[in-house]
């Protein structure tokens, strides 16, 4: 299935059938599952098969941030495991079979990531959360479970309106959740305890890249000395150095069609901000609880 | 303020006096390293409210002057007509300086730099020995005991005067007649000992003795009311500020005082005369201090809200007045009293809340940032206000208002008008009060650490009083003109006085 | 069936241990480092008076045991850190006796681990020649790094403080002490010392610095904020350094530090490294992280009939969050507070965080 | 058995092992009918049975061997302690319990103990149901170093200090004590009761200098004993509390063998006694305060861990709160108890294993285990025993007491200080009538008075008790008013205005003329140097030209003699006045005399 539609097809029935998984993780099945079906003669040519598949990836109308940092992490994952094997078939074996423990790996950091999270929740703590995020459901899930009693305002977050789909959800959890306008962020932050968030993509810097507001919300909570945690699963780590919102790319900003058909950017909305470190107290990944200092570590640890 | 200085620049003959202004508030700097400029400013506002008060006594038919510049003007040069008394005095005085004054100068010039001391008050230069001998000589001359200074000072603090604790300082008072009225021997007593504490208390303790004194007095022959009286006030006030250095409050109903006296008409009878000033006395009592207190409590009734966490700090009569009436009014809050070694005020305060009964908890300053998190609101009294905005508050005031703003908590500062005045401060250093360190010793029932601190040449204790928190960490100041944010004191201090004067024509 | 000789030592290991453990409920140990070391100390026991095979119930052992200690006073987190460290050097001895070479590697968590899917060891099952040996020596080093850490610290003095300076600090650390005195040999500088009722460590540390000849004025606890605007530098003790950089350090810290934010002073901390505490404690309100000892020495018992109104408390600890701390000065040097998380890596197992 | 821990406390080691007597029986019923089921020393203060703080606190004053002596079933007491960690190898003392069913007084206990002599040295004599965290240690030096100074000196009563109307005093223990200053020896011991009236021997005042008679402190009977005590106890069988002991050794101080008891006050450390329910009452409170710090809740309790939390609020692992339930500030819940939702709990203790309604209201209520407490109920300052079940829409006012196992509701109002249980009242009132809490109309109400499914019958105790109301007052310590008095501004200003004088209002005429006189004469007396006796001539002259009373000659001497020196100059002349004046006030009554010395010190170091 060389050819771009099965890739696209499998990619969306991935995130159609089990939307519980992240788009990053669905990226990295799909990339899997490219090299599954698919022969190779050298790594080279490999290689360059899968950058075609991500840019491929990359123009779906998803959260490119996630996919971008799923991808990247995959290729890394290649060229770290590139083991010189006489015949390529072997390697590619191997290959996969790490790939699915990998994947493996993944599929179970969210629950990590709750576990050592939620102590961070007191008994009647009042919660502020931007948009929907399936870690801080995650968390919040874990919280209650614990006997925690909090309740929660989540921002309705425009465009998408994604905070009205995530207060259902959490209703049904039986959390007491206030859905709050975007604008309110200042307004409700001083009833608040701590800003919970989650990230699309966790940037080198220790900042995040998140749905569109996350930054108006940590200034905020920095001006009321709000704690302001962020739960991101370690793949979403992103091999970038964004300076300011101006200097973040504008793939990550935009959807793929608007980029394409759009003649003006400054007139689209963006769809993403750029949270500088400064403003996260800290970072609840599967690796531990960790400052964004020790984000830019991490990811130094696995690229240099 | 600053307007108010051009206009002295430009105006001729204060030239000089401003001029010798400059210099000693810069002189006055040097001891406290830094911020000349912002100082010499506040020096010079100084000037101005001291020749005013100078200005007020001397003159007489000369109605409603007070702050107004032009009035000003008047009052420097209407010192011809002064009583042989007062020239005396001040003939005497200029001696001591002579040096200080050239040859041929006219009588207003003469006049500011007699008051040069005053310019700095000479409880802000005890570091200036020559300063002190004047300081002592005049008090000689009124036979007021002198203090005997700590052979030990903070180095910090040279400036300021920090005096061993006496077993009785009126030991030394002469048992003459002419000496101290026996109504101020005890106040000075309970001032020293902070039997009366609190500029409220302080201040009506002071105007009850002044009233005694009124009482006591007859005209001698040949002599007037308005000026033999202030000179026979003159000697136990400074008497009171070697007992405990004068709150704002007390400078501040002196002054008052000082003005009725001295506009009272040479021929009003002595009854008449004492009359009237024992109801300006009255007067003072009632709306400077009692109806002040509860127009702030009806306003900042309005600000307690059902529920509140409210944290206060150290003991005033103010908030304990508002927080009752707030109770009285149904609201329901709880207070959290902070309290700060080593005099324990709060304690005290703490008594009289539990007696309103007002749900209390009670810590150490230590444990505010504990408490600050269910706190909603922090209340507590001012000794000043400086017209720089800076509230002159018990020392923690400013550390509980800081720990308050980290936790945005708002601030409530809840100060009567009369405590108001002109002088500027930017850091606790520039003008404080030094309590007696031995009070740091004693910590209860455990062996004391410090009992023989005095054995040791290298260790001090400091144990301050004031502490000044800047406008920043302060959300609002409840006086009873109303809710004022605490930049516009300057404002509040010249609507004050055109009132004053408005109120005397 | 145990020989009696074993059940003798076995009971005396237990004596002691509870013993230990009743002092730390009535509060008598002093100091946290005191903490330490008697924790270290009985763990030794443990390990050479009881009966194991395996390095794995070693771990075993001593988690059950080091749990019990902790259990006793939450609040002192030194004993939990040091199990943990005991536990760190048993992994680390077990690895290299197995594989040879003494480094075990990184043992934290890491995407490039995840990737590259190689495990750490994780049975310690194998049982391992003279292990207990290896270990107890091990431990033995570790203990004489315990002890000298003071002086690592103290040695560092001149780094920090310069002639004529004016430096605030607050209670009674032990390894401040040191430090200040070690910088008063070479240097002249003014120290002012918050006598940090109602226990006042504070003026016990003014009159031993004033006998060191260290020009010291004591001040209360109010007047930090007035006085700050004249200190160059704090420098404070602490009681723990939480995970996140954060301090759980003597009543009323929190207000210095905030005082000294204010007036852009440097707050310089001086910890010793078995201050590290893995765990995070973020809030006053989170379990076991105060320590509130009776109110008798903020309100006197005999003060009568108010006391059935008022609530008095009496909190032993403050928490001050990391943005305030400048520098830690520990015994392997200077940190930045956004560091200690790679310092904790390296002392601490990750799966020795949560013990229980 | 041998005492254990040897090696850990070496510090605390005497020359030979510290033992303590714990008397695990109060001997009265004060706490029937509760203490029919449980002995008093076992009932829980804060989920933790009092024995256990007892114990506790001994053991950390280092004492290494404890003998429990309990008499009213003793059994429990037994089996309680064989079952605790006092009993497994690793505690650090050892503990030993007597069963003395036959002893109906501490008397018996003391002279038991002296018949098996069990004590070697001195030791502490405790009563099993203090709450304490005193630091033993140099109170015994202290005793012990006495003990070398006098050989006759055998007790130190350990007391603390507590001024009156303070919350943890209670009416029966009420106590005055005449003590020597410097010493601390007791001279005078008596129980004040309600009595208005004291009487001290004379001799206490005559025999010895500097005497303190302090009605300021509570006896928590916990005292240092040398051997020879139970002896006494068994010498004079008369002897049957401790009381008695004291005042018969301050009695027999007269006698030949002179015995010396001292009292050693504590200030810092916290001692109290749950003698009866109010003082049940204020003990908890203080518990929960963590005035017995390090005995509080979360350090008392191993193994089922309690988190402390803000406004002293302790809740154990695994408390269920419902949603919008309120628990505000000093309570203790204990573990597996679920709360209902809007359920609002304050001041209160909640057992383990209890289960508590939606939109209940408890206030300073004692809830034990297993107690059922339905919706919309309403408890108030009562104490609820194991086992007890509270229907719906039950209201419990003040004063109530449900013993074990009783049932309640639904929809019932229990009046103020009902007392409640399970069973019908067999009659064994041996001496119960005598000391018992309550008193309730001896008629025996229907059972269906309580509700419908209640199991509860109406508990008659004896009428005796001497001021029910302000016992039942203070025993749930409802409005306390303090009476101190405050100087706000008003009064400072009324004191200010208040002239330096003594007389504070202007005497009539012909007296003030009398002044001038006096005082015109005075100063001549002095600038010419007249002999005194002339002065005081001239004086009474006056005094009867201008007839003027003893009394205000005296007073206005006085003023004379302080406004004397104001007019004349110079300062050392008051010696030289007070030479004059000495015969002068001689000449007053005594009385007078010493006032206007004392004045006149006073006024000259103002």
């Amino acid at each position: 299935m060389k050819n771009v539609e099965d890739i696209m097809n499998y990619f969306t029935k991935l995130s159609t059938t089990s939307p519980e998984i992240s788009v990053a993780v669905a990226a990295i099945k799909t990339l899997l599952h490219f090299l599954e079906v698919n022969k190779f003669e050298t790594l080279s040519e490999m290689r360059a098969c899968l950058k075609e598949t991500i840019s491929v990836l990359t123009k779906t109308d998803n959260s490119v941030t996630s996919i971008s940092s799923g991808c990247e992490l995959f290729l890394r994952f290649i060229t770290l495991t590139s083991l010189d094997h006489p015949n390529f078939e072997e390697c590619q074996k191997i290959l996969v079979e790490r790939g699915n423990l990998f994947l493996r790996k993944v599929s179970m950091s969210r629950q990590k990531i709750a576990r050592s999270a939620h102590q961070f929740i007191r008994d009647g703590a009042t919660i502020l959360t931007h948009s929907r995020s399936r870690v801080v459901l995650e968390v919040l899930k874990e919280a209650a479970k614990a006997k925690k009693r909090f309740n929660v305002y989540i921002t309705e977050s425009l465009p998408d309106k994604s905070g009205h789909q995530a207060c259902e959800e959490m209703e049904q959890l039986g959390i007491p959740t206030t859905l709050v306008l975007d604008a309110s962020v200042g307004y409700v932050m001083e009833k608040v305890d701590i800003v919970l968030v989650g990230a699309e993509g966790v940037v080198e810097s220790g900042g995040i890249v998140n749905k569109i507001g996350t930054y108006t919300m940590a200034i905020s909570a920095k001006a009321m000395n709000k704690p302001f945690y962020v739960v991101a699963e370690s793949f979403k780590f992103v091999r970038l150095y964004p300076l300011n919102q101006q200097d973040l790319p504008n793939q990550f900003k935009y959807q793929a069609s608007v980029l394409k058909n759009s003649s003006d950017l400054s007139k689209e909305h963006p769809l993403v901000d750029y949270t500088p470190p400064s403003y996260i107290t800290l970072l609840f990944t599967d690796l531990g609880v960790l400052t964004p200092s020790a984000v830019s570590d991490e990811l130094i640890k696995l690229y240099c | 303020m600053y307007l108010s200085l051009q206009k002295k620049l430009q105006s001729g003959e204060n030239m000089a006096a401003h001029n010798d202004g400059v210099t000693a508030s810069i002189g006055a700097c040097k001891e406290t390293d830094k911020k000349i400029p912002s100082k010499s400013k506040g020096d010079n506002e100084k000037i101005q409210a001291v020749k005013e008060s100078g200005g007020k006594h001397t003159q007489k038919q000369k109605k409603g002057d007070s702050k107004t510049d032009k009035m000003e003007k008047q009052s420097s040069d209407s010192s011809q007509q002064k009583s042989k008394s007062e020239l005396r005095r001040e003939r005497r005085e200029k001696q001591e300086e002579q040096r200080a004054i050239k040859a041929n100068k006219k009588a207003e010039s003469e006049k500011t730099t007699k008051k040069e001391p005053v310019r700095v008050p000479p409880t802000m230069k005890a570091d200036d020995a020559e300063m002190q001998k004047r300081v002592a000589k005049k008090l000689e001359k009124q036979q007021i005991p002198q203090r005997t200074v700590v052979q030990r000072k903070v180095r910090l603090f040279n400036h300021l005067h920090q005096y061993e604790r006496e077993l009785s300082l009126t030991q030394s008072v002469p048992f003459s007649c002419g000496g101290i009225h026996p109504a101020i021997i005890k106040l000075g007593v309970q001032y020293a000992d902070r039997i009366i504490t609190g500029s409220n208390a302080r201040c009506i303790a002071l105007m009850l003795a002044l009233k005694k004194i009124i009482e006591d007095y007859t005209t001698p022959p040949q002599k007037e009311l308005s000026r033999d009286l202030e000179a026979k006030i003159k000697p136990h006030i400074s008497f009171l500020s070697q007992c405990r250095p004068m709150s704002v409050s007390m400078g501040n109903a002196i002054k008052y005082l000082k003005w009725h006296i001295s506009h009272i008409p040479r021929e009003m009878s002595d009854s008449e005369a004492k009359q009237q000033l024992y109801d300006c006395i009255e007067n003072f009592f009632n709306e400077k201090i009692m109806l002040a207190a509860k127009a702030i409590s009806l306003l900042a009734c309005e600000k307690i809200a059902d529920g509140d966490v409210i944290v206060v700090y150290s003991c005033s009569s103010l908030i304990r007045k508002v927080l009752s009436d707030a109770l009285a009014q149904g609201k329901s809050f709880r207070v959290i009293v902070v309290d700060g070694r080593p005099r324990l005020e709060a304690k005290e305060f703490l008594r009289r809340l539990v007696k309103d009964g007002i749900k209390c908890s009670y810590v150490l300053i230590n444990a505010a940032s504990y408490v600050m998190q269910e706190a909603t609101k922090v209340l507590f009294g001012a000794h000043a206000l400086l017209a720089n905005g800076y509230v002159l508050s018990r020392v923690g005031s400013s550390l509980i208002a800081l720990i308050a703003k980290s936790y945005n908590v708002p601030v409530l500062v809840c100060c009567e008008t009369y405590k108001f005045c002109e002088r500027v401060q930017t850091d606790s250093f520039v003008f404080n009060e030094l309590d007696d360190p031995d009070y740091l010793v004693d910590i209860g029932s455990k062996p004391a650490y410090l009992c023989d601190w005095r054995d040791y040449s290298s260790l001090t204790l400091l144990n301050l009083i004031f502490d000044v928190t800047p406008p920043e960490l302060i959300s609002v100041v409840i006086t009873e003109l109303g809710l004022v944010p605490c930049t516009s004191v300057p404002v509040v201090l010249r609507m004050q006085q055109s009132i004053i004067s408005e109120g005397q024509s | 069936m145990m020989p009696t000789g074993e059940i003798e030592r076995k009971e005396d290991l237990d004596e002691r241990i509870e013993s230990f453990i009743a002092e730390l409920k009535q509060g008598t140990v002093q100091g946290t480092y005191n903490v330490a070391y008697r924790t270290v100390s009985l763990l030794v026991r443990v390990i050479s008076q009881t009966k194991w095979n395996t390095a794995k119930e070693l771990i075993e052992i001593v988690r059950r045991e080091g749990l019990k200690m902790m259990r006793a006073q939450p609040s002192e987190t030194s004993v939990g850190n040091m199990v943990r460290r005991v536990l760190k050097i048993i992994r680390e001895e077990y690895a290299s006796a197995l594989k040879g070479n003494s480094e075990e590697g990184d043992p934290q968590e890491s995407l490039h681990k995840m990737l590259l899917s190689e495990g750490q060891i994780d049975d310690y099952s194998q049982p391992v020649a003279n292990l207990k040996a290896a270990v107890i020596e091990a431990i033995g080093e570790f203990n004489r790094e315990l002890e000298t850490s003071g002086d690592n610290i103290a040695a560092q003095a001149l780094e920090h403080i310069h002639s004529n300076e004016v430096i605030m600090t607050a209670g009674k650390s032990r390894t401040v002490e040191s430090f200040l005195k070690n910088a008063a040999r070479k240097r002249k500088f003014q120290v002012i010392v918050v006598e940090s009722a109602p226990f006042y460590q504070g003026q016990e540390l003014a009159v031993s610095l004033a006998k060191a000849g260290i020009e010291t004025t004591v001040i209360n606890d109010a007047a930090v904020f007035a006085i700050m605007s004249r200190v160059n530098k704090v420098i404070i003790g602490t009681h723990t350094v939480m995970a996140n950089g954060g301090l759980k350090a003597i009543n009323g810290s929190h207000a210095i530090a905030l005082a000294a934010k204010h007036h852009s002073v440097p707050l310089i901390v001086c910890t010793a490294m078995f201050k590290l505490s893995p765990q995070n404690m973020c809030s006053y309100d989170a379990d076991a992280f105060n320590k509130f000892v009776s109110p008798n020495d903020v309100l006197k018992f005999s003060e009568g009939e108010i006391l059935s109104k008022v609530q008095v408390f009496n909190p032993v600890f403050d928490f001050v969050p990391a943005e305030l701390v400048t520098l830690y000065v520990s015994n392997i040097g200077g940190n930045a507070p956004s560091y200690v998380y790679r310092l904790l890596s390296e002392l601490y197992h990750p799966d020795d965080h949560e013990l229980s | 058995m041998a005492p254990k821990g040897k090696g850990n406390r070496v510090d605390l080691k005497q020359e030979d092992v510290l033992q303590a007597v714990v008397i695990a029986d109060s001997f009265n019923h004060r706490f029937s009918p509760i203490t029919e089921r449980k002995p008093r020393t076992l009932l829980p203060v804060a989920n933790v049975p009092i024995l256990e703080y007892t114990l506790e606190f001994l053991c950390a004053a280092g004492v290494q061997e404890i003998f429990i002596f309990c008499c009213h079933l003793g059994d429990q007491v037994r089996t309680y302690i064989q079952n605790s960690k006092w009993c497994n190898s690793t505690s650090p003392c050892s503990v030993s319990v007597v069963l003395l069913m036959e002893a109906i007084s501490m008397g018996d206990v003391l002279r038991e103990i002296d018949g098996r002599s069990l004590v070697k040295s001195d030791f502490i004599l405790v009563s099993g149901d203090v709450i304490a965290n005193i630091k033993l240690d140099q109170i015994l030096q202290e005793h012990k170093r006495r003990k070398e100074k006098d050989k006759s000196f055998i007790m130190t009563m350990i007391m603390k200090e507590a001024p009156p109307g303070h919350r943890s005093r209670c009416k029966e223990e009420d106590i005055t004590v005449a003590v020597e200053k410097e010493t601390n020896r007791v001279l005078h011991y008596q129980k004040v009761g309600h009595e208005r009236k004291l009487d001290f021997p004379k001799d206490v005042f005559t025999d010895h200098k500097a005497v303190m008679i302090r009605y300021d402190l509570l006896d928590c009977q916990v005292s240092i004993c040398s051997p020879i005590v139970p002896q006494m106890f068994k010498d004079n069988f008369d002897y049957l509390t401790r009381d008695d002991f004291v005042r018969g050794i301050l009695i027999n101080d007269k006698e030949v063998m002179v015995n010396t008891i001292h009292v050693s006050v504590i200030d810092d450390e916290y001692a109290a006694r749950v003698s009866n329910l109010n003082m049940y009452d204020a003990v908890s409170r203080d518990v929960i305060c963590r005035w017995t710090y390090p005995f509080v809740p979360e350090n008392c309790t191993d193994y089922d861990c309690i988190s402390y939390g803000r406004h002293n609020v302790y809740l154990s692992k695994d408390v269920t709160l419902a949603r919008g339930c309120i628990v505000e500030e000093n309570v203790v819940i204990g573990s597996r108890t679920c709360l209902g939702s809007n359920t609002f709990i304050s001041q209160s203790v909640i057992g383990k294993g209890c289960k508590i309604g939606e939109n209940v209201k408890i206030t300073g209520a004692y809830i034990w285990d297993n107690v059922t407490i339905e919706d919309n109920c309403e408890v108030e300052m009562s104490v609820l025993c194991n086992n007890v079940t509270v229907y719906a829409n039950v209201n419990i006012q003040p004063g109530c007491v449900l013993s074990w196992d009783v049932s309640v509701g639904p929809d019932v109002k229990l009046p103020q200080r009902t007392f409640l249980i399970s069973h019908p009242l067999e009659d064994e009132g041996d001496f119960r009538d005598s000391f018992s809490e309550e008193e309730e109309p001896k008629v025996s109400k229907p059972t269906a008075e309580y509700g419908a499914k209640s199991k509860a019958f109406p508990y008659q105790g004896g009428a005796n008790s001497d001021d029910e109301e302000d016992l039942v007052q203070d025993m749930w310590s409802l409005a306390i008013q303090s009476d101190e008095d405050d100087d706000d501004i008003s009064s400072i200003a009324s004191d200010v205005s208040a002239d330096i004088s003594p007389s504070g209002s202007p005497p009539p005429d012909d007296v003030k003329l009398f002044y001038s006189e006096m005082m015109a004469t005075m100063t001549r007396a002095m600038e010419e140097n007249h002999s005194a006796d002339n002065l005081i001539l001239e004086i009474n002259s006056l005094k009867l030209a201008y007839d003027i009373g003893f009394r205000e000659l005296n007073m206005l001497l006085i003023k004379a003699l302080l406004d004397l020196p104001f007019r004349n100059e110079a300062a050392e002349e008051h010696t030289k006045i007070m030479s004059v004046l000495q015969p002068v006030s001689l000449q007053m009554s005594s009385s007078y005399q010493i006032i206007l010395l004392g004045m006149y010190e006073k006024w000259h170091f103002v």
